[in-house]
Parts: C-alpha cells; structure tokens; sequence
C-alpha cells in the first residue's frame, strides 16, 4: 500500500508583505462588493477586475518572464489565490487561463501559441474556458464524440460541448476533440485545440442554472474551421494531456474555501450570546479549515520540490469538498434564517440561499466525488 | 381513488411550462380552477359549509400528492384556512386563500365583531397577494378567535422563497374583518398546523425526489452501463429512498394524530394533542432535505442544475419549506425540552401512550 | 420502480393492558438489574428470566395452542418485544427460539419436531443459536462448506461454523449444512438441521470479543451423528428456507432499540440547564425513535395483514440501525463523560463503554449495511 | 532513519501476545529497557541533563509509531514529563515517569522547596502506578512551577481506560516533594502538551487503521472476489484515509507549533502560543476517531470484534484517547469561543498569521 505522505510546508516569510499587498488591494477594490456576490467565489466574472489583478503581476505568477510571468514562486501564488479566494473576490475571468490554460500551453504549446497568448493572459486581457463534457459524456470523458477532421487550412470542428462554464463570455477554448474515429483504444485519437470563440460555424447557448444564474454553456460547432496552429500538443496525445491538466486542478485553495464568504457573515450574524454548542460547533469547522489549509499547503509544497503528490491532492480534494459542501447546511444548524433572495433578505441570507442552492454541485466538479474515492482506494492498493 | 385522481390531475395539468411559468409571477387559473371543480379546495368543510367533509387522512394524500408535483400554488394553505374558518362556524369564500402564521396581538382589532378593523403587519406570507383572503387567529377572553380579512389593499410587498413561491408581506391597515368566530383550538394552531402540511408536502417532494433520480439513474449511461448498476450510486439511492419513506411516515402519522385530536372542524380533543407527531414530522422531513436533495443531485450530475431540467423544483422546495412554519431546529428544541422534562423515566412511557 | 408503501398501524386498544402487564413484571423482576448490563439487550442471556417470561405466556405468543403457543396476535407480541427491549431485559435465552426457530419449525419442521420442542421454546427452557457462518463465508452464505453426509442413522456433520451467537450456552443449533456438494448451483444442495450441542464430535470454542465478553462462539462438528430426523424441511431446500427465515429478522423493534438503554441514561446524566442545542439535538433523537417505531409497527401490521413488505423491512432495517449505531457517538456529543468499565465508573459509563465498542457491529448483523443497501437499491427496481 | 529505527523496534516488540499480556497488567520490561536503551525515552532532554536533545519534530515521529502499533507504556507521558521537568532545570529520575493533567492547588505544597511536602489527589493518572514518578506543575507568584515526586505508596485505587491502559489514582499525603523549579510555561502546559501527544498516538492509531483495513480488503474472499474490489468497500476506505491524513497533518502541524514556541525546554515564546493549533489537532483527530473505527470494524467483518484479532487494540484506543486530556468538546469550544471573538474580519488573517 501507499502511505500518503504530507510534509508540512510553511509559507515563507516574504510571502508577508505580498499578502499585505493583496489584502490592501481587495479592501481597495471590492470596498462595495457585497457579502452575496463573493459568495460566488472563483466564479463571480468581471475582466475590469481581471485585468487590475492583471497589472499587479498576479496572473501567470510563476511562469516565464519572457511570456510576462513573474516566475515568483507557487508559494507566492498559492498566497495570492488564497487571499482572492478568501474574500470572495471574483477572479473567475481570469481563472482558468491563469490555473489551466495557461500551464498547459507552456508544457505542450508551440512557441508561437506562448508568446501570442501567455502575455495577454498575464494582463488579464483574454479569458479561457475548457470544453470536455459533452451531452453523452460526462465523468466518462473518454466517451467524446466531438470530432476535428483536417481540412483545407487547418481542421473543422463539429459537435457539442456541454457544461462548458462561462462560454458565453470568454475568448479562448481549450476544447477536447476526436481526432482520430479509428483509434483502437477509447483513450487514443483525441486531440487538444485552443479554439477562438468567434470562429463563424460556433454557436453559444448560456444555459440557465437552478439558482437563476447562467453560468454553464452549451457549445455547438458546425464545420468551425480552425487554423493547423489551433491544435495544442501532439495529434492523438489529447487524452494524456488532460490527465495532466486535471492534476493542475485537485488541492487548491479553492477546494475548501468555496463557501468561505458563508463563514465569513455566519460569525457576522452570530449572536453575541452564543452557547456552548454553537461555540463548539464553530471550534469544529475552524479546526477543519486549518488542517485543510496545512493538508493544501503541504501539496503546494510538494508540488514546488517537483514531486507528484497525485493521491494527497486527491485526498486534499475529496476532505475539503465535504467540508465547504456541507457549510450550508452547518450555517443553518446555528442560525434559523431563511435562505432567500428577495427584496428583504440580509446579505447573509443571500449568500446562503445561493450557497444552498449551489453547495451540492461541489461534488460534481472535475469528476464525481464516487470517482475521485475510486482513484484514492486505487492509490491505497486496492483494484 | 382520491390518490389516483389528485395524480392524474397534477400528473396531467403541472408541466414544466406551467412550474416555469408559475415562478414568473402567473398564475395557473386553469389548474386552480380544476382543483376547485374537484372539490379539492374544500375537503376539509364540512357539507353543512359546502364542503367534502373529509378528514386530515385525505388532506394528507392531496397535500402529498401536490407536493410531489410541486404544484404552485396555495392549495395548502387553502385547505388550512378553510379548516379554521370551518372551525369557527364562518363560511369560506371562493377562490385560494391564505393564513397568517401567527396570532395577531389582541391589540390589532378594534374589537370583537364582524364589521371591526383590523390593524395589522404580517411578514413572509404564502401567496399573500395571490390568495383573495387571508385567515388570522386572535386571543380573545382565554379563546383563540379566528377572523377572515381581504387582502386587497394590504400588498406592502412581494417577496418569495427559494422555491420563488410568493411569500408576501401584508400591511392591512384598519381593514374590515368579514367574520370572526371563537374556537376550541390552541392559540398556535395555525403555526402547527402549518408545520404539518409543509410536512406532507416535503413528503411528497422527497418521494418526487425518488423517483426522478431512479429513473434517471437507470437511463443515463456512464462508463458503458448505467449509472444505476454502479455500487456507489446505489448505496445512495438506498439512502434515499429510507429518507422519503421515513419522512412520508412520519408526516402519515401527524395527519393521523390530527384526525384524533380534531375529528372534525371546531372539535380540539386536548387529550390528543397531535404537537408530538406534527413536531418529529417536520424534523424527520427536514433532516431528510438535508440528506436527500444533495444525492438526487449528485445522482443526477450537471444536468440536475440546469433550470431545464425539473429536479430542481423538488430541490428548492424541500430547501424553502424545511424552514416554514418552524425550522427543524426550532420543533426539535420543543420536542428536546419535551423528553427533557418527562426524564429518563418517563420518555419511553409517553412515547407508547401514544399509540 | 416499485414505491415502498407503509400503511400505518396503530396498536389496538387491548394491548394497553398487556403493556401493563409487561411493565409490572419488568419492575419487578428487573429492580436490581443496572443500566450497564440492559444496554445489553438482547444479548443479555439469563435462562431463569427466560422462564419466567415464558410461564407468564409471553414466548411464542402467536404461534398455535396446540403447541403451547398463545395464538395473540402479532401487535400484542410487538408490545411484549418492545417492552423488554426497551427496558434492556436480558432476553436472550429465548430470543432465537421465540424468533427464528420456533418459526422456522412451525414452518417447514416435521409434526414431531415441533411437539418435541415447540412447547419447550414456550416455556423457555430451551435455547438455540444459529449456525451459518463460516470461517471463509461472512455475507456470502452460499459458499457454506460444513458438511452433511447420509450415514447409519442419519448424518454424519462436519466442519466448522463460526460467529455462532451463543452457542456455549444453547442447547440446540439450527445449522445450514451442504448436502449435496455436486449441486450445480451454489445455492442448491444445502440442508437445514437442528443439532443437540450435546452431541458427541461437537466442540464449541467461545470467542472472546473486544468487550471482554464471550458472546461469539466457534463450533467445530467433527463426524457428529445426528440422527435422520434432525433434518429441518426439505433436502436441499436449505437456501429458500434460510432465506424465508431471514426476512422474519429484519424489521422489529430490536432494530432501534439496541442502545435504548443508552438513551434513557443519558437522559437522567443530562444536567439540569441543558442548553437549547442540547435540547435541539435530544429532540432529533427522539423525532427519529418515534418515527422508526412508526415505521417497524407498520411492517408488524402488513405481516400480520398477510402481505410480504420485504422491502420495507430492509428500509426499517438500514435507518434503525443506522440510528442506533449512531447513539454512543451522540451521547458523547452531549455530555464530556469518559466511556469506562473500571471501578469508579458510573452506570451511564458502563453502558457508554460497552455500545462505544460493539455499536460498531450492528451494522454487520444479518447482513452487512452495504448488502442490504444493494438489495433496497434492486427494489427500487436497479440491477 | 528515526522513523525506521522506532518502526522496526515496535514492529518487532510490540507482538500480540506482549499487548495481551500488557491489558492483564504485566509491564513489558523488556520493551521499556529497549527503549530506554535506545535513548527514545529521553529525545526531549537536553544533552546537559542526559537525553538526545531532539526537537518536538523527532517527538513527533516517536509518538506516532507509538500509537499506530498500541504500544502499551507510557512512552508519551514519560517524554512529556521528562521535558517538563527539563524545562525546570530538573534532571529526570530513571524509569517511566507520569503527568498530572492539572496544576495542583496552590494549598497542596507545605513549601516550595525540595523537601517540601505534597499532599493531593489526582484520578485517572496515566500509567500511575507503574509509573516510578509522577510530575506535576503548580501555579506559585504567577509562575508555573514543575514538581517532582515518587508515586511509591501514593496508588490510592486502580483503574483502566476503554484500551485497558492503566488510569489510576494517586493519593499523595505529604509526600516528599523531589525536586520543584520555577518555568516559563503556562499554567495549563499539560493539558496542552497532553492534549497534543495525544493527538499524534491517534493519528498513528488511525494509520495503523488504515493499513489494516486496506491489507484485510485485499485478502478477504466474498462472493469470489476480494472485499477491497467492491466499490462500496472502496468508497469506504478512501473515507478512512482521509480521516488518517488529515489527522496525520494536524497533530503534526500541533507539534511544529509547539517547537517553534518551544524550541528548547525552558523556553517558551508567548508570541507562538501553539495552543490553536493543538486544539486543531485534538479536534480533528477526534472527529477522526469517530468515523474512522467504524470503517475499519466495517471492513473487518465479524472477525475485527474479537480480542483475538489486532483491531481492537487500535480501535478501542481512539475510543479512550480522543477523551483524554480535553475531549474534542472541549478543544472545538475553545476555538469556537476564539473565533467568536475575533470576528468575521479577524478569522481569516489570524488563520494565516499563524504560518
């Protein structure tokens, strides 16, 4: 069997003074940002914002300055992260540029992709969104049917991509496309494409989520030509580079700190009377929230010593998905309010209710919690 | 028989337009209107008031039956308000009606009479502007006092919960009461009561809940088979399902207790006080709201989030009424300072008195 | 998909005396018997009380006269069942007889099966355990290997069954024996017995549990004859039998009850200013007892209607034992009190310690909580 | 290397017969004298007073293999104790030593000097009565002082904990004080400190949990296929391995906290107050103990219940470990009170302030 192993890792000393400059920044910008709308976390959207987090040299923090990164180090991003996250501030127009896209394009792109694109992502000026699920396809990503077929000029692009979050307002797709019908092997002839978003022959459909907001897309090419330069990577090769961009995704702060706003205006709205229980209770969640951020910590640093912490990350992810899954329902056990959104309710009462309403799609994001436990009892030896 | 015909009708006439529609601000006239064609509106009237007469067993099986389908709009708060007035000899009048949660303070009415004004500001009520009339309860020499006001000219504001059911804050400001009527019933009748139709309505969204997340679970395939053949998916439909039959059980055997304790309107048998099964079935319902939609939706994956998709009426609702007419915390308490009270001796023994 | 459907049952009103009945008896005599050995329930194994439960009429109650049986219905011997159980009587001398044996007799035994023992059973003088276990068979009773050879006289048994519930101190076993061991099916060619322990070639070996107690037993047939007539129903109908046999286990008041005693002292330790979270949590508790009862006297009621809620009885089944799996846990939530059996314990923590370590096994009783979860999930009509 | 040197001496010594043998109440000597002889007994001591001069890093690493294989002796308590009475200038006497959890008052000490006398009682004192030496700390001119005396003749009544380790008490009536000095650490340094050795045995126990129960999940056959290939069981187990890690990072997190507020005996800096993250880590290790047994007894099967299987000696240890020295109650109130006061703005940047 595996043991996971987590080597503790503090964030170093000089690492203060940046997250004063951060803290600084958000009371600055997000004086009047309401308690409700940092509920949405990563993925409140605003490019104004994206593109001042943009010219404080906070996106792209670790990569090559040739391309505009700032190569500092991933403990210096993890404290910029964390402090957005904390806050609630809406970094989503930047997020997956700066957490997926981005890295991948400097491990598999062409130099020409990098130096056209990672710039503009540092500044916060173009926007990324990912485009795997398809309506048969949904934790099976081998199962895509979405098909490029070279073309006169590059390849044309046909099928739909499903769940695609924040389509509808982005530049760029990293789609996942059958490349090769024939592949023997469900896992073979898939290929990567970074897809402008206003190709003629692609229509986006915004997709009304149960709270009201549209935030998923549904993305349907119709014989979009794209450019042979539009293919990311080796042809074919698709599938092993998703495999490693979905490790991008596992422990980040952003696992447990989804619901953090919640907690935030929980200890706002506490009585100053609070009982014994309720203080316990709290102690609880506190305790779970630090030894999260220790358990992401310690991946980060592994993650910065060039280990593959795969299992801890998946450990990291599946314990802070349970924890900020279940801070709705915490929050209700402390204080009888109702969760609503309607002209009288408290700012409280407004992220609860979309927090309510949202908490128990955490569960389904970047693979099904049942999926991600199969990968962990894996990494126990068991098969 | 009643059960198959409230399910045909809601079956047939609560489409996903019509929940669509509803959340917008409609209102579904035609469906109203069959429902009263039915007589579903007035069961719980005796004839003398023109009503069916029926008991609380059959305003469990329509209230579970309108909750299972989510239908949108006040059809239990109407056969509550009807229930009281009945109580207090008055008459309903036509069309849906609404309850105040709480008694109005013996203040609010300038005195004792039809024909008196009602001065009075109520908060989160239930199709507020939507019901014609609204039913109040009042403490008057020792009796609770049941009145009947209009709510026209009493809209301050439109509100609604999560399930984008109006909830409504009436302002009636020297309103004229239609009838007021003294009763037999407990001065938090309309509080418990209503905590026992949100029950059977969670019930029936729970059972909803089931039955969508089976079906899909059997249809939607994933790694070449589907879902509902993987281990994992199917320990959680098994939860599942014990939480819906736990809480329709429980919300049974509140009706049940009801029927006993008032085997007809303005008959309170304090002997067979049903606060006991009202109170353990909005706790047993909203514990299950907060196991149950979590793995209908996890069940379901990203399309049960989608506004498209229906899961998410059942979802809201069972999210909304867990808190209504009392949270489960709140009945929990009074059971906890109940059992408290009784001691270690006396737990069991009440529990078994009760049947 | 089949909707499980409970009909609600009300005790009738005769069995309030009989209720009073079982409550005097109980007081008076169970006065001395302390909190920390009823929080054995039905495990606690006193043959004398046995005898005594079964002189007042209250063993095989419904089973018919001509037996010694009391032909009552089966909501008044719910009420005796209840009563002892809740109260934590030691009533395991006659718990199997009166549940699974003398059924399993009346069913499928021989005229001269049951004349010889019925009647026995009724008075409580004698006990049985249940023999299917196997050393290398736990959920999976259909790879049964103990073996039941025709010989001189009737059969010769041997092999080993294991976790055999008190068989140290039983006078008979009903025992699950492989008759035919070239049946093609796994499930064919097995035969039910009922084996005098006294039998020469038979050693029971009691296991002691992490408690300290022996509870379990091993019981080893090396060639012991029993003679033709033990055989219990058809040859090689053992499976259909056991399985019939099966379904009378799952629904009764013993699903819920099993930490009852835990409950009641708890009460009685609680402090007098309990706060309002304490209250909260207390009343969850209760919500749920009454609502689990509710639920296992509908199926008492359906039983008795003649219908067959098998599915129902798995659901009574799967939340009462998670309930009362969950009780020791709840009970250190409310009071910070040490679970210990040492001298200066308290009653309370007696019983705290001894549910503490064995609640854990309710689980794994009659079939673990993940086969029965399968078996409801396929009601649901999955497979 | 550390962690290979303990993991082979337990490994190796701590079998199932000397754990059988340890809950009758025989005292593994051979263990002990190894250990002794291995220096581990004495990692916190500094070189001057005759120990190894290890940091709370190395404890750490000690305590956890202590835990995950039962050892049964007071290992935890005697390095406690031995640093305590370092921090006091006060050289260890040989042997296991002990810890009273709470400051004797100040009444109980006829002095202040060696030579004095103690007479108090003290209830469920780990490993009491084979101990040789209790130490205990006691609160004089606002500084928390570190004493020293025999437990000879002082065992007042035997007692065990759910794992059978020794809890006894000790009734000392003017026994002669050995040794007293004056230290730097606050009143409440055993509750903490023990709280924290607690937590790593628990999370050693946890691991030792989860090795168990994936090594058993492998071997066992049901329906023809091993255990750990139903994903039920798998599911399960990726539970209990989180609940392993996470304790694993907490009470290691505690024990980096208390050496950066305690980098040598007699020192402690009040600006790196370790008690939240001790807290932390007793809290979240027990939130662990509560789910963690039930797995792996889940697992296990029917086999897992009895004494003579391995499990238990794990299992019923997270059962009496996580009361010991502040149960999780206890440790999450005090943090809950602490984030109270700090706030909704303070929580945040007090988290990350500290590290």
């Amino acid at each position: 069997m595996n043991e996971f192993k987590f080597d503790l890792c503090r964030l170093p000393q000089e690492t203060k003074a940046l997250r004063d400059e951060v803290r600084a920044f958000l009371a600055e910008h997000l004086r009047d940002y309401p308690p409700s709308l940092r509920a949405y976390t990563w993925t409140g959207y605003d490019r104004e914002f994206s593109r001042k987090v943009g010219s404080r040299g906070w996106i792209g923090m670790t990569w090559p300055r040739q391309y505009g990164g700032g190569e500092r180090s991933a403990f210096e991003r993890y404290v910029v992260l964390e402090e957005m996250l904390a806050a609630g501030a809406p970094v989503g127009a930047h997020w997956v540029g700066d957490r997926q896209s981005g890295p991948l394009l400097l491990r598999f792109g062409t130099e020409a992709q990098r130096r056209n694109l990672i710039p503009r992502i540092c500044r916060g000026e173009i926007t990324f969104c990912i485009g795997m699920s398809e309506p048969d396809s949904g934790s099976d990503l081998a199962s895509i049917r979405a098909r490029a077929t070279k073309a006169e000029g590059g390849f044309r692009l046909s099928g739909t991509k499903l769940w695609t979050s924040g389509a509808h307002s982005c530049d760029f797709m990293i789609g996942l496309f059958r490349t090769d019908p024939d592949a023997p092997d469900r896992h073979a002839g898939l290929s990567q494409f970074i897809v402008d978003l206003r190709t003629p022959g692609i229509t986006i459909r915004p997709i009304r989520d149960l709270a009201g907001d549209e935030h998923f897309c549904e993305v349907i090419f119709e014989d979009a030509l794209v450019p042979a330069d539009a293919l990311v990577g080796q042809e074919g090769e698709g599938w092993n580079q998703v495999i490693a961009e979905l490790a991008f995704e596992r422990s980040g702060p952003e696992r447990y700190l989804s619901c953090h706003p919640l907690l935030v205006e929980l200890l706002r709205a506490m009585p100053g009377d609070a009982d014994d229980g309720a203080a316990a209770a709290i102690g609880r969640q506190v305790a779970h929230l630090a030894t999260l951020r220790t358990m992401s910590l310690a991946v980060a640093g592994l993650l910065e010593a060039g280990r593959n912490p795969l299992m801890e990350a998946c450990v990291v992810k599946d314990l802070g998905g349970v924890f900020e899954q279940a801070m709705p329902a915490f929050a209700q056990s402390l204080l009888d309010l109702e969760p609503r959104f309607d002209a009288g309710a408290s700012e409280y009462q407004r992220a609860l209710a979309l927090l309510v309403q949202i908490a128990p799609s955490f569960s389904l994001r970047g693979g099904t919690r049942e999926i991600l436990r199969i990968i962990i009892a894996r990494g126990l030896g068991l098969r | 028989m009643l059960e198959e015909t409230i399910t045909r009708l809601f079956g047939e006439k609560v489409t996903h337009d019509l929940l669509r529609s509803a959340e917008t601000g409609t209102w579904p006239a035609d469906l109203w209107r069959e429902l009263e064609e039915n007589g579903l509106t007035r069961t719980l009237v005796p004839e003398a008031l023109g009503g069916a007469a029926s008991g609380w067993g059959e305003a469990f099986v329509i209230l579970r039956a309108a909750g299972r389908h989510a239908a949108p709009l006040p059809l239990a708060e109407t056969l509550l308000a009807s229930w009281l007035l009945a109580a207090a000899g008055i008459e309903a009048p036509a069309g849906p009606l609404t309850v105040l949660a709480d008694p109005v303070p013996e203040g609010a009415l300038s005195g004792n009479r039809p024909g008196d004004r009602l001065t009075h500001r109520a908060g989160r009520v239930p199709w507020g502007a939507s019901a014609g009339h609204a039913v109040f309860t009042t403490a008057r020499g020792g009796r609770t006092h049941v009145g009947l006001v209009e709510t026209k000219g009493a809209v301050a504001a439109r509100g609604e919960n999560l399930a984008r059911e109006p909830r409504d804050e009436l302002a009636f400001d020297r309103a004229g009461v239609i009838a007021l009527g003294a009763t037999a019933l407990p001065a938090n009748v309309v509080r418990l009561l209503g905590a026992m139709i949100r029950s059977a309505q969670m019930a029936g969204a729970l059972g909803g809940l089931l039955t969508q997340s089976v079906r899909y679970a059997g249809e939607r395939v994933q790694f070449g088979r589907p879902i509902g053949k993987f281990q994992a998916i199917q320990q959680e439909l098994a939860r599942l399902a014990g939480e819906a039959a736990a809480s329709g059980v429980a919300a049974e055997s509140a009706f049940a207790a009801a029927e006993r304790a008032a085997p007809e309107p303005g008959v309170w048998i304090r002997d067979a006080d049903p606060t006991f099964e009202i109170a353990a079935a909005k706790v047993r319902a909203g514990d299950a709201a907060e196991i149950a939609p979590g793995i209908a939706h996890q069940v379901h994956g990203a399309i049960g989030f989608t506004y498209e998709h229906a899961l998410h009426f059942s979802t809201r609702r069972l999210w909304s009424w867990r808190g209504e007419f009392g949270t489960g915390n709140e009945w929990a308490r009074l059971l906890g300072r109940r059992a408290l009270a009784l001691g270690a001796d006396g737990l069991w023994p009440d529990l078994t008195s009760r049947g």
